[in-house]
């Protein structure tokens, strides 16, 4: 009955909490799972679980991903999360999507079309939001030959936030797919990553 | 080697690794992930067992008695309302005292029907005369599960590893997975001694007249009873090979002088943890709780010397009396010279989230002038019409 | 659109000429047929029935609560009494009187696997219920693992191809022939591709006093891996090929059946499946099964005499036969 | 039970946790959808073939309900059905996705029967009077061009003034369609008729004879030319002519006015159209013993390409072989042979027209396969030209009247024209549709309005539809006289009877267009397909409901026509 717990040091563990959004049927879950291997794959801590519940085609769902400095003991929901990935911008009308972002929260949306017209349609869920937008099915149909947005949004991520460099990123990706996809995802990955401006949420990030 | 795994898929392998030869499962949410990883590592060569996959749960538990007591090391896997109904046949497993290893993924009992996380399940069946050993993290399934074979088959009481569902299966983290000469030199392979065997022919199961059913409980509680050094041996045993404990029996984390203890079960734990960080005052001590079966009522008697207060906090309820880990606490510290008062909680009910402002809150509760003998401290009575409340 | 005509579309709703079984709401995936099989079962047998449904996909997508998509009475107590709780249900219907009809629904696990016993009971005391099974052939509720009822070879994820395997190596559960052993006086199988013909045996099976069964091929999109708007054509594949063959039987003889006009090979169904999608990967192993499940439609064919002789309005081809005008012919 | 659907606000637990029957309408599912279904008005391949602009696929619709509503929906477009159902060749039905399934539909034989059954019942046309102080339009030519020109006039309120030169309205349909084809009375009835919607005929008034078109554009807003093309073209072989030379067109009305023809033996008819088959039969009807019809053109048939075709329909060749008549395809005349002035033969040589290196087609005779066939008569039949006489000013030196994409002639404001005046005209049909088109153009004209240039839609072909939900049923058969019982007067093709109208009218797939048969409305797994008893906005009866619909598409994969398409979420 001695100490099992390893003695931990007694400042709190700092996170970076991450919501993505999308569809049944969208690869939302493998989007977390592949960002949280990243990150383990930088010799960093992550943990990453789905919304819980029954998940149906079609149906909006939302996946969850926790980054660390040194091992995440806590087990519990994402609330205030420190960036949101979007993957169907259909999304954005679904009430409270956005619910819960801290103020510098930084919000990656996967649309064809530009910042005014979403922020447009979506006031309520977008304004005074930093905002960047990237039209990830038209380059994921361009290069994988079908509109898979995870793998572009996550490249777009990193190179936005540079939380973990981008070879971590096609490392969780080789341990995933292999031969032909494997190579099309790394050349996904190259692409979407110049698409943003790089570093731009990188003060949000380190905060 | 460390991997980032899910939660279920750690458990598959750490089942896996214990070269079990008969696997039996029927699929329920959320413990299908598990069943699944096995399903192709069986599928794929990486695993030579029998998977059999049939029609009801109360069949997964009557496969895996057959096939321990003929020899084979069993597994099975299950949850919330295919616990209950393989009730009847756990509760002769158990009888028969024949060694098997359960995971179950907890989940809420129906009705109303829940797919989410409380422990209602298996406290459901805390007196089917099973070991009950409950995890905090994915890392400790690994190990627990590792160690419920050697524990099963060295005390030949079938052993229950509690795994929170969702929360801990669906979950993924980075999870050290021992390699198989590790667990080969932790566990031997499977010997029942009351194996089926037409060279050895014996009967299980018979008739017992009231002159010896007495006996036979007294000697499985008995078994119950002594299994606590085994799992504390199981635990340190472990240890020496991978250089982790899960925490045998009963763990204790915090500063010797705390006043306040809180004593708690399943993955809650490491949202305590982190909180204490958050909350450094006033100090509390983690009165971590791994084995329900045997209930380590010495071990919390000597945890519980000096603290002025206990809260117990449980994620099931026993409905019409109150809390389940609550009472049995109560009943341990009966006749302690000058025990901490306790106060009883529920919460997370039915998959509702515990987030890290549940430890303050406990803190306070735990200096209020009259003690909480039991309430589910997350309850939103506006949720209910007046004449329900 | 207008706020008006959202408005009149909600009085649309109320006044449509014609019971609707399911509302909608629901939240089944994009395309289910075991959601338009419901929606199809209930309208034949509706509004005056009590439905007593086990545990699976159709109950969870239903009936998340605050809400209902149900328009009649209906009760889910667990996954492997439903048979038991509407033979209850029955009972006190015949001790108060009423005539209320009583169904009872569940999908092929509950049906096939976990409530067979309850099932066996039901039909053995010839309960006046109709039992319905949903078979979309396999858990799906759960995540598509395998049930008794999944088809030979076909991929689940607790059947899965590997190395070692392909698919499920058991073959699909003959569940007709064990009803037929209880010599029930109806029992049928219908798919979502033949809506009038589903129609007819839903209410043939009301309307005679007894225990009555009918099989519902229902396609599912997600766990057999292909794009929702096929749900149909797969559906209607299933019994041009005899992989499905379309029975009724009474007291346990098949006394009809949908004659196929033109028998198309079954690779025509397979290859819009993922799950049999390792069988098209040109291995001898994939090959043996291929006509192996070509071999087993070719056997429902001989036996239940699916052939057709000469072109008829009841056949594969001509039962789906549309009509202009409303109210789709009964 | 009431529909109840609880807002969204908090919701108090009931008992046991039961919910109230249908409140899943609280939840709105349509935030899944990526696509959405929308109906999509698709013309039908009979609609974009037909000359006329007649929209089979709409009238086939309502025939067997209400076969005057069918009737009404069709002479919205062609004011001749029982002339066109009888001669037209019948594009529609080549056309038709059915013979692409099992056989097209007798849509001839249905506009037939609906033209016949208009006259038998006298139901009015619809449209009505103009006002007597309605702007004045005039028409020159009582042919099927004018008669369709002046009735879609009239119908948009114009007093028209329609100038024939005969005595009588009707055209070539009176003058060279043998009543065999065309009966006399079905031409009078159908053509009176239509003249009463309020139309003012002036017969023998020839335009140069008894008013000049000076005249005319005075006093008229706009002046709609149709005279046909009365006038033979020149023909010789090398500049050699018989002496006692009679163009078909000539004989033909000659002998329908009269009933009189010259005595021959042998004669070879030069030309491939319908005079030429129909003199041809007149000719074996009145016991001529051999008649040749000549045509460097193809025998129509299955596989021969429109353009190769011999211009006749491919019916009445058929018939006329029947008769005896025999067809000389693929052949040229090369020279004459004579006896002074009168013809002994013909030299015959294998002719075809091929595409030139210049990109026109021009017939090329093959040396070497020259023979001689004995004849006593030669009878050019090879198309027509304008009569200038009247018109020299207007026409130039042009055969035809060359129009602009309004009919306008080239170069003259407010003067139109069309039917065989046009360039490029030709059949009974093409007349009917320009007579519509001028029509439409003229009221443009005097409203000044410009042509809103709108290409038909692309017509939806067979892969567009879903052919589960058709069975295979064969088409209505059209009976004829045997040959041995065929004359000069009695019409050869028989009508079909009611009951045989209304069944060939189900085979109809209705392409591109709602027919109303649930399977949208059937086969939605959400719900969300909602059925109106009254005609919905778009004219259907089906209303989708984008709170709910998932977007799954198959309500667009079952829908039997075609009419469903999913398209991105706006």
């Amino acid at each position: 009955m001695e100490q099992t717990l390893t003695a931990r040091a007694l400042h709190p563990v700092r996170l970076t909490e991450i919501r993505i959004h999308g569809r049944g049927g969208q690869g939302n879950v493998v989007a977390a799972y592949i960002l949280a291997q990243a990150a383990f794959e930088q010799g960093r801590f992550a943990q990453a679980f789905p919304s819980f519940g029954p998940e149906r085609r079609g149906a909006p769902v939302s996946s969850y991903v926790r980054l660390a400095d040194r091992a995440i003991q806590r087990h519990c929901q994402v609330r205030n999360p420190d960036f949101l990935i979007i993957q169907s911008q259909g999304l954005l009308h679904v009430a409270g999507l956005t619910a819960g972002l801290k103020p510098q929260g930084g919000i990656l949306i996967n649309s064809a079309r530009d910042l005014p017209e979403l922020e447009a349609e979506a006031a309520d869920a977008l304004e005074s939001r930093n905002v960047i937008v990237l039209g990830a099915d038209a380059l994921a149909t361009g290069i994988l030959g079908k509109p898979l947005p995870n793998t572009a949004l996550l490249a777009a991520f990193l190179a936005l936030t540079e939380l973990l460099p981008l070879n971590a990123l096609e490392k969780a990706l080789a341990r995933r797919f292999k031969g032909e996809t494997l190579e099309r995802n790394l050349a996904l990955v190259r692409a979407a990553a110049c698409e943003v401006p790089a570093g731009l949420w990188r003060e949000v990030a380190h905060a | 080697m460390l991997e980032a795994l899910e939660g279920s898929a750690a458990i598959a392998k750490a089942v896996a690794l214990c070269r079990p030869q008969v696997l039996s499962a029927y699929p329920i949410t959320p413990q299908t992930h598990i069943v699944e990883n096995l399903a192709s590592l069986v599928a794929d060569g990486q695993l030579r067992a029998e998977m059999v996959s049939v029609e009801s749960e109360f069949s997964a538990a009557s496969v895996v008695l057959g096939a321990a007591a003929c020899g084979s090391r069993a597994y099975t896997a299950s949850s919330a309302q295919g616990i209950l109904l393989m009730t009847e046949v756990l509760y002769n497993v158990a009888g028969l005292r024949v060694p098997v290893v359960l995971t179950c993924a907890n989940r809420a009992i129906s009705a109303p029907v829940s797919a989410w996380n409380d422990q209602q399940d298996s406290m459901s069946v805390r007196d089917a005369g099973w070991i009950q050993l409950y995890c905090a993290s994915n890392q400790e399934a690994v190990d627990t599960t590792i160690q419920a074979f050697r524990i099963a088959e060295r005390c030949e009481l079938p052993v229950m590893v509690c795994v929170d569902g969702y929360i801990l299966t669906h979950t993924l983290e980075p999870i050290d997975i021992p390699t198989q000469e590790q667990v080969d030199a932790f566990l031997p392979p499977y010997r029942f001694s009351r194996m089926l065997d037409p060279l050895r022919p014996i009967s299980i199961g018979n008739l017992v007249t009231p002159e010896y059913y007495a006996e036979a409980r007294y000697a499985h509680h008995q078994a119950l009873l002594r299994a606590k050094d085994e799992i504390e041996a199981a635990d340190r045993d472990w240890a020496k090979v991978c250089g982790r404990r899960s925490g045998g029996l009963l763990s204790v984390e915090g500063p010797d002088d705390a006043r306040i203890g809180i004593l708690t079960i399943g993955s809650v734990l490491g949202t305590l943890a982190d909180a204490r960080e958050e909350y450094p005052d006033p100090p509390a001590k983690l009165l971590k709780l791994r084995s329900m079966r045997p209930f380590p009522a010495d071990a919390i008697r000597h945890a519980c010397r000096g603290l002025s207060d206990l809260v117990v906090l449980e994620r099931a309820l026993s409905m019409g009396s109150g809390g389940i880990i609550g009472a049995e606490v109560r009943s341990a510290l009966f006749g302690e010279p000058n025990p901490p008062r306790v106060h009883n909680f529920a919460a997370g009910l039915g998959g509702r989230d515990m987030p890290l402002e549940i430890y303050p809150r406990l803190l306070k509760a735990a200096e209020a002038p009259e003690p909480t003998r039991f309430a589910i401290m997350d309850v939103e009575l506006q949720k209910l019409p007046e004449t329900e409340r | 659109m207008a706020a008006d005509e959202k408005a009149s579309l909600f009085e649309l709703r109320r006044a449509q000429p014609a019971f609707r079984g399911l509302e909608a709401g629901h939240l089944a995936c994009q395309g289910c047929g075991q959601a338009l099989g419901a929606r199809l079962v209930t309208e034949a047998a509706g509004p005056d029935v009590i439905v007593a449904n086990a545990t699976g996909c159709l109950e969870v997508f239903t009936t998340a609560w605050p809400r209902t998509a149900w328009r009649v009475p209906w009760i889910h107590s667990l996954f492997e009494n439903a048979p038991a709780i509407a033979s209850g249900i029955e009972a006190a219907l015949k001790a108060q009187g009423r005539l209320t009809k009583v169904v009872a629904m569940g999908g092929d696990g509950g049906t096939f696997d976990i409530g067979l016993q309850a099932l066996s009971g039901m039909l053995e005391r010839n309960h006046n219920v109709l039992y319905v099974c949903f078979d979309n052939e396999a858990y799906m509720n759960t995540g598509i693992q395998r049930s008794s009822s999944t088809p030979h070879a076909a991929m689940t994820t607790t059947s899965p191809a590997g190395k070692a395997r392909m698919g499920k190596r058991h073959l699909k559960k003959d569940l007709l022939s064990i009803i037929a052993a209880h010599h029930i006086p109806y029992a049928a199988t219908a798919s979502v591709a033949y809506p009038s013909d589903l129609r007819k045996k839903v209410r043939r099976g009301l309307e005679i006093e007894g225990a009555a069964f009918l099989l519902v091929h229902s396609p599912c999109p997600l766990g057999w891996g292909h794009d929702g708007a096929l749900t149909v054509e797969v559906a209607r594949l299933a019994v041009e090929t005899g992989v499905f063959p379309m029975l009724e039987m009474e007291r346990g003889d098949v006394v009809a059946v949908m004659q196929i006009r033109n028998v198309r090979p079954v690779t025509d169904y397979l290859k819009l499946q993922d799950r049999f999608s390792h069988l098209f990967d040109e291995s001898p192993e994939a090959r043996v099964e291929l006509e192996h499940l070509q071999a087993l439609a070719d056997h429902h064919i001989e036996v239940y005499g699916l052939r057709g002789t000469s072109p008829d309005p009841r056949d594969s081809e001509g039962a789906d036969t549309v009509r202009r005008g409303g109210l789709r012919w009964g | 039970m009431g529909l109840k659907t609880p807002s969204d606000a908090l919701v108090t637990l009931t008992r046991g946790a039961f919910a109230h029957a249908g409140s899943s309408l609280g939840l709105k599912t349509g935030d899944w959808r990526v696509t959405r279904p929308v109906h999509v008005h698709r013309a039908s391949p009979c609609h974009n073939a037909c000359p006329a602009g007649e929209n089979p696929q709409a009238y086939l619709a309502l025939v067997e309900e209400d076969p005057r509503a069918a009737w009404s929906k069709l002479v919205s477009a062609n004011p001749l059905p029982a002339v066109t159902g009888r001669v037209c060749h019948h594009p529609c039905e080549s056309e038709c996705n059915r013979g692409r399934f099992d056989e097209p539909v007798a849509i001839h034989a249905i506009e037939r029967f609906l033209g016949d059954q208009a006259i038998e019942h006298g139901w009015d046309y619809p449209a009505a009077k103009p006002p007597p102080d309605a702007l004045e339009v005039a028409v020159v030519g009582a042919g099927p061009a004018g008669l369709s020109a002046a009735y879609h006039l009239s119908r948009r309120g114009y007093l028209v003034t329609l100038f024939e030169a005969r005595s009588e309205p009707g055209g070539l349909l009176r003058s060279a369609i043998p009543a065999y084809r065309l009966p006399r009375s079905v031409v009078e009835r159908e053509i009176e008729r239509l003249l009463s919607v309020g139309i003012r005929l002036e017969p023998n008034r020839r335009l140069g004879r008894d008013m000049i078109l000076a005249d005319l554009e005075k006093s008229f807003r706009a002046v709609f030319l149709a005279p046909g093309a009365e006038r033979g073209r020149e023909w010789s072989v090398g500049g050699v002519v018989p002496r006692d030379l009679r163009n078909g067109l000539e004989l033909l009305q000659e002998w329908i006015s009269i009933g009189s023809l010259p005595k021959y033996e042998r004669v070879a008819i030069i030309g491939g159209g319908n005079t030429s088959v129909d003199l041809a039969r007149v000719l074996k009807f009145n016991g001529v013993p051999e008649v040749h019809v000549i045509s460097f053109r193809t025998r129509p048939g299955p596989g021969v390409s429109p353009d190769e075709a011999m211009p006749a329909l491919a019916r009445e060749v058929k018939q006329a072989i029947e008769e005896g008549v025999i067809i000389d395809d693929c052949r040229g005349v090369t020279r004459l042979i004579l006896r002074g002035e009168q013809v002994v033969g013909v030299e015959l040589v294998h002719m075809k027209k091929l595409p030139q290196p210049d990109g026109t087609r021009k017939p090329v005779a093959f040396e070497g396969t020259e023979t001689v066939l004995r004849v006593d008569h030669v009878i050019p039949a090879i198309g027509e030209e304008v009569e200038p006489f009247g018109m020299e000013a207007v026409l130039g030196a042009n055969r035809f009247f060359a129009v602009d994409a309004e009919g306008q002639v080239q170069g003259c404001r407010g003067i139109f024209a069309g039917g065989d005046a046009r360039l490029g005209g030709g059949t009974v049909s093409d007349a009917v549709g320009d007579g519509r088109r001028a029509a439409e153009a003229i009221d443009r004209y005097i409203r000044g309005v410009a042509l809103a240039a709108k290409a038909a839609p692309p017509s939806i072909g067979i892969g567009e539809l879903n052919l589960n939900y058709f069975d295979h049923a064969p088409r209505a058969e059209i009976r004829f006289l045997a040959p041995e019982e065929r004359n000069a007067e009695a019409e050869i093709e028989a009508p079909l009877g009611a009951g045989e109208v209304a069944r060939e009218s189900e085979r109809c797939f209705s392409c591109g267009e709602c027919m109303t048969c649930d399977n949208c409305w059937t086969l939605c797994p959400d719900n969300a397909v909602l059925k109106t008893m009254e005609t919905a906005s778009d004219g259907s009866h089906y209303v989708f409901d984008y709170d709910y619909c998932k977007g799954c598409g198959l309500c667009a994969r079952e829908c039997p026509v075609g009419f469903i398409a999913m398209v991105d979420e706006p």
